[in-house]
């Protein structure tokens, strides 16, 4: 099996899919000739040429919206949105086109279509460059909303995505692109949508958590097992649907509930995880389920590793849970 | 498209128009439509009047919560119904256009049904009245949001184009919509692409009570092409032969491969803006005397005079029979029950997630104690 | 002293404030000759003239954009969104210009703006008459949020929002603009962003809400109180900062807490507020947290009072607490 | 503006242009500027092109994250900065607009401050490199949302109309940020309200990869001007004096109440999109090459020797006088230190709420332990 970097699998899993379904299509702000900003297409036009892999004009309202026109009428585009933080110019045709059509018309309608961006801090791109605004979507009927964290999960969810009959926005956490290879099978798999992952069994402790802020989930978890403790790690993988009954076995087992994100902290996916799990376990936690997340400013260049949560302030936050 | 064929020159300073106000032919061409044809624009566009004062009653009589009328688009929505392959090609309406979905073909059982917001709309009932949408005639479900349909119309005209399906995509709206930052984004990636589609402003010079000296500072809304590439054209909508004709020629440019154009019928709106407006807080009643002066219907009842092809008895028994359909229509879609409220957790998604699942468990539980 | 709806409450405070201060100045679809589709500007065009008063072209970017431009340059506007619902083509503005201009410039350049809008359901408005947006606003550092539900809140909180030196957005639901009339000061009277009213003081339990969802709330309220129960109301007024001493201390005192909002329940305001509660006051808690709220799904037309929380829904939600 | 002072026409079919490839004044009119002036542009060019050369320096050394070559830019940078009223009028810039601000004033410790991202930079190194802003030189903070500025420069420009301050918003932006809705939506309200601002596309017909063929099919840029009724200038970016005189025309016309124009300046980029670009991926060398050819400085310093006004001498010191100040000025923004973290939390908003109260206990806790 060969190994990948989560920008290779994505490239990977966009070749595969297009390749078996013609009606797949890549479309965004420099896909086609330049393969990406991040390379994530890199090649695809060569192999496919331009109707297939399209430079689109500058404006994400026209990429994401004609998406929806396009998986309207039986295409299988995937936009690219070159930042996450570039959404919102594009947002109300995620909002109000994409995730209402099928909706709004009694089924009749419907825009299977994936909105792929590279997401998150990490690599000192200041406030527009850095943002993580997953709960936006997920607050949003109508979308599935797929953060990853791995090479191989980023293949096999991409795939599915694309299979997928409803929008699914789907982001890359970029500080992870070249981080890591890891094994990928070059033959067909697919991910369910909506299935956490347990990165790590244990029982003291569930810490869970998604995308970019995995890396200080893990070392974290890593230093308390050479501490002696036992955590049990879940990566959600998928944030809307997300994987409800992992989380609460996990955390009905170990008592004490951490969510880690580097999103900002209100209103939040670890708030919507912490605030389920408190009203669903609320007899069986040992510890008030606790956030370490973003901070609730604009993302800072000058402390762009700091405005995420640090090993430091999970190990802290764990700490008050373990000692409660 | 053959060049002998094109008949229109983009970016006139004057509207395009083909009859003149007493009816007269005015054009430099023959029509050379059957008279049957003839007779069916005018068919449609009484339907279409008709049924806007139909839905004035509904409104009155309490019987539903909104309406938009279209009362003096007619000339310009039966024209643009007329141009397009009904069925085949992909018609991307805006909340103005009931007098079009039906001159294209959606039932009268369907749109009652939408605008009492019962059991008998299609799309559930989830959306406001003035909302129509088909799968089967490829009508695109309306979406409140102005100018927010213009992408994905330009999607659709590309997919057409990937695929070589030989349709076209036509997409409407009003003079507001073309000052949302997606009209434009739209039209200009369309253009790009040369993408098979035909953009349409139904330009009735308000946005509720804007004026579009409020609206925009260009000329009109066809010089706007300048800004994308593509043919404008500047159209009297008031003379149903000119909106057809120009329609026809955009969309069959398209077809062939052209690329998009942008079509401005100018029309009045002799409504307000909505149910919920009163337009004499911003329109003089001597302004919207004259502009009833300037009926689409009579004008082309006096096209239809002098082409000796109208006939009081059938004009007298077309709007019996009209009337009649609508009635039996409206009382066909009042039958229809209220739609069941766990509805409301369908077609969220293809299926329901377990969220869904428990919300919709909570409602039932309400429901029935 | 003079009984007002809410919506002449809005009326009153921006002729007010107009008159005090020239840079002050409206701006929106229709709010000029019309008065606002809502007439919440009307006879304010007659008094002040076009250019404080300005019809502007359709749309929410030029709208939003310009305020920001016009509040950078001294001015103190105050922009109309039509209806929640359609703030998002604009909301790129608010998000990437409004929100994060002091932060960005390093406080040398701010927006001190308000943006007004209609919002929630109950009006038969379908999907896009109908949203409660709130969460994405209050999730987006720089952005304060009030959603008010009285006419003297709504009176006293927009003369403060258009005093503030930060963007403000400011919430009215539609649905009680003209629901109740109630005493309203002529004379001038702020109310501080930030502070919750304690509508009715409680022990057994503490209902949290805002906005529209006020209405059942206090009915609510007022059958478990026939029940002979003591609940405690608590109006958040503002949702960004939410005043969270009021809400804790209520909490404390109660021990059974119920966030009431009809927005999307998914990481929600209410989510915000139940899981911050949890948090800080899991050993004080007689039983978890609960939230009632609308539904995730599009707001549909046919289930226009259904999708909102109900007086049964509430009521049944506190049983839960209170029998727990 | 008195109609004799109107020297240039709208929607020319060929770019504006002043001084030829050789150097030699073509306009039909005098150029009447003092030759302290005309080396002045020089200075400024020279100094654009310098500050240029140093950035790409501090990133090859990895003192800096990124930068925006603005190599080709410079005539087009110089002409507006000097058309402008500096610290009077308003502009709103983008990202790669440093030899624009440069010349406009903004001091050059600053400029390394804010491109090396420490305390040196007055906005408190909370954006990327090319970010510059000025509240003292009226210099609207760079966002790097393309287009996303210019919604606000129309509004700055409404405030100054309405309040009568005789200022001027001029707003940069490249050709791809025409495509994106918010410039439409900016433009069209500026237009509608006669609002003094000058929208002025640097048109390098690249969009990071994206050529502008696929970004509009529209002639050009200025051409879109018509859609808002508003004056568009179709302009040789590369001629300083062309790009000075129509701009200066532009901003009069704006200050006398004549309404917003659109001016495109055509140019090149010289260098990648960004130091995270590597254009050889879609560029071909060639294009390049002959781009190169056409470079601004080499082409304004052969009019100077026409009029007279070259100095070998005089250009030896110049360069050795700005590239002294450049170095002095990056060595004293190297001098500062970190910014302070928990600066982090400042200008969230003008006072800390209880929640970033909070969070900023929460991170100083951390940093102490
Ligand atoms: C994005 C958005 N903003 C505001 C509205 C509210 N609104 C509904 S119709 C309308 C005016 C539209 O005018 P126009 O496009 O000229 O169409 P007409 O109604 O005149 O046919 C407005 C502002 C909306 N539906 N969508
Ligand atoms: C809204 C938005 N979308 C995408 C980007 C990413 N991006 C940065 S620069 C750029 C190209 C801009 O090209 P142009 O406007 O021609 O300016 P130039 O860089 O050529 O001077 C893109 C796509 C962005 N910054 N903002
Ligand atoms: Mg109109
Ligand atoms: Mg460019």
């Amino acid at each position: 099996m060969p190994t990948m970097t989560l920008i290779q699998a994505i490239n990977a899993a966009l070749d595969e899919e297009m390749k078996r379904d013609e009606r797949v299509m890549l479309l965004g702000e420099d896909v086609g000739r330049r393969g990406g900003v991040f390379l994530a297409t890199e090649g695809l036009q060569q192999k496919y040429g331009p109707d297939r892999v399209m430079d689109t004009p500058l404006s994400e309202a026209a990429i994401i919206g004609a998406a929806v026109g396009l998986a309207a009428h039986g295409m299988r585009p995937v936009a690219e949105i070159q930042f996450a933080d570039y959404v919102f110019p594009g947002i109300d045709q995620l909002f109000s086109q994409a995730a209402k059509l099928r909706y709004r018309s009694g089924g009749q309608f419907s825009a299977p279509m994936v909105v792929r961006m590279p997401t998150g801090g990490g690599v000192k791109g200041g406030h527009h460059h850095s943002q993580s605004p997953e709960a936006h979507f997920a607050h949003t009927a109508g979308l599935k909303v797929i953060v990853v964290s791995t090479p191989y999960d980023a293949k096999g969810l991409l795939k599915a995505a694309i299979r997928d009959d409803d929008p699914v926005v789907f982001m890359e956490p970029k500080r992870l692109y070249r981080a890591v290879k890891e094994e990928v099978p070059t033959d067909e798999f697919l991910l369910p949508i909506g299935k956490a992952a347990v990165r790590r069994q244990g029982r003291d402790i569930t810490l869970v958590s998604y995308g970019g802020s995995m890396v200080e989930t893990l070392k974290a978890a890593e230093e308390m097992v050479a501490a002696g403790l036992e955590p049990e790690v879940i990566d959600l993988r998928t944030v809307m649907p997300w994987d409800k009954e992992t989380v609460l076995s996990s955390a009905a087992k170990t008592g004490r509930l951490l969510v880690i994100s580097e999103a900002p902290r209100t209103a939040s996916i670890a708030s919507e995880v912490a605030a389920t799990v408190s009203e669903e376990l609320f007899d069986q936690l040992l510890a008030p389920p606790l956030r370490v997340t973003g901070f609730d400013t604009p993302y800072p260049l000058a402390q762009d590793k700091l405005y995420m949560p640090t090993v430091t302030r999970i190990l802290n936050a764990a700490k008050r849970l373990l000692d409660y | 498209m053959v060049q002998e064929k094109v008949r229109f020159q983009p970016f006139s300073s004057e509207p395009i128009r083909l009859v003149d106000e007493q009816g007269r032919w005015i054009a430099p061409f023959e029509h050379g439509l059957p008279p049957e044809q003839l007779r069916r624009f005018y068919r449609d566009m009484l339907a279409a009047r008709l049924l806007d004062e139909k839905l004035v009653i509904l409104i009155r009589t309490g019987k539903t919560s909104f309406i938009a009328p279209h009362a003096g688009h007619e000339a310009a929505q039966v024209g643009i119904a007329h141009a397009l392959r009904k069925g085949h090609d992909w018609l991307f309406p805006y909340y103005r256009d009931m007098g079009l979905v039906l001159a294209l073909g959606v039932p009268l059982v369907e749109i009652f049904g939408q605008t009492l917001g019962n059991a008998a709309d299609p799309a559930k009932a989830r959306q406001m009245p003035s909302h129509p949408g088909s799968k089967a005639l490829n009508v695109f479900t309306v979406c409140s949001a102005i100018a927010s349909h213009i992408p994905p119309a330009t999607g659709a005209a590309l997919s057409m184009k990937l695929r070589r399906t030989g349709q076209v995509a036509v997409c409407t709206f009003g003079d507001g919509a073309t000052s949302e930052g997606d009209w434009h984004a739209g039209l200009n990636f369309a253009a790009v692409q040369q993408a098979p589609a035909v953009f349409v402003c139904e330009n009735n010079r308000y946005a509720i009570s804007v004026n579009i000296s409020k609206q925009t500072a260009s000329e009109n809304i066809a010089i706007k092409a300048q800004a994308y590439g593509i043919p404008g054209y500047y159209v009297d909508g008031l003379d149903v032969l000119a909106s057809y004709f120009v329609m026809q020629e955009a969309i069959e440019r398209a077809r062939a491969g052209e690329g998009p154009s942008l079509v401005e019928l100018v029309v009045h709106r002799f409504g307000a803006h909505s149910s919920a407006d009163d337009d004499s807080r911003y329109r003089s009643r001597e302004e919207l005397a004259t502009e009833r002066q300037q009926d689409p219907l009579p004008r082309y009842q006096r096209f239809l005079e002098q082409q000796g092809l109208w006939d009081a008895q059938w004009a007298n028994e077309l709007r019996l029979e009209i009337s009649k359909a609508l009635e039996a229509a409206l009382q066909e879609a009042l039958q229809a029950g209220e739609p069941d409220p766990l509805e409301m957790f369908d077609d969220v998604y293809a299926a329901r997630p377990w969220h869904l699942e428990e919300q919709r468990r909570l409602l039932a539980e309400e429901l029935q104690s």
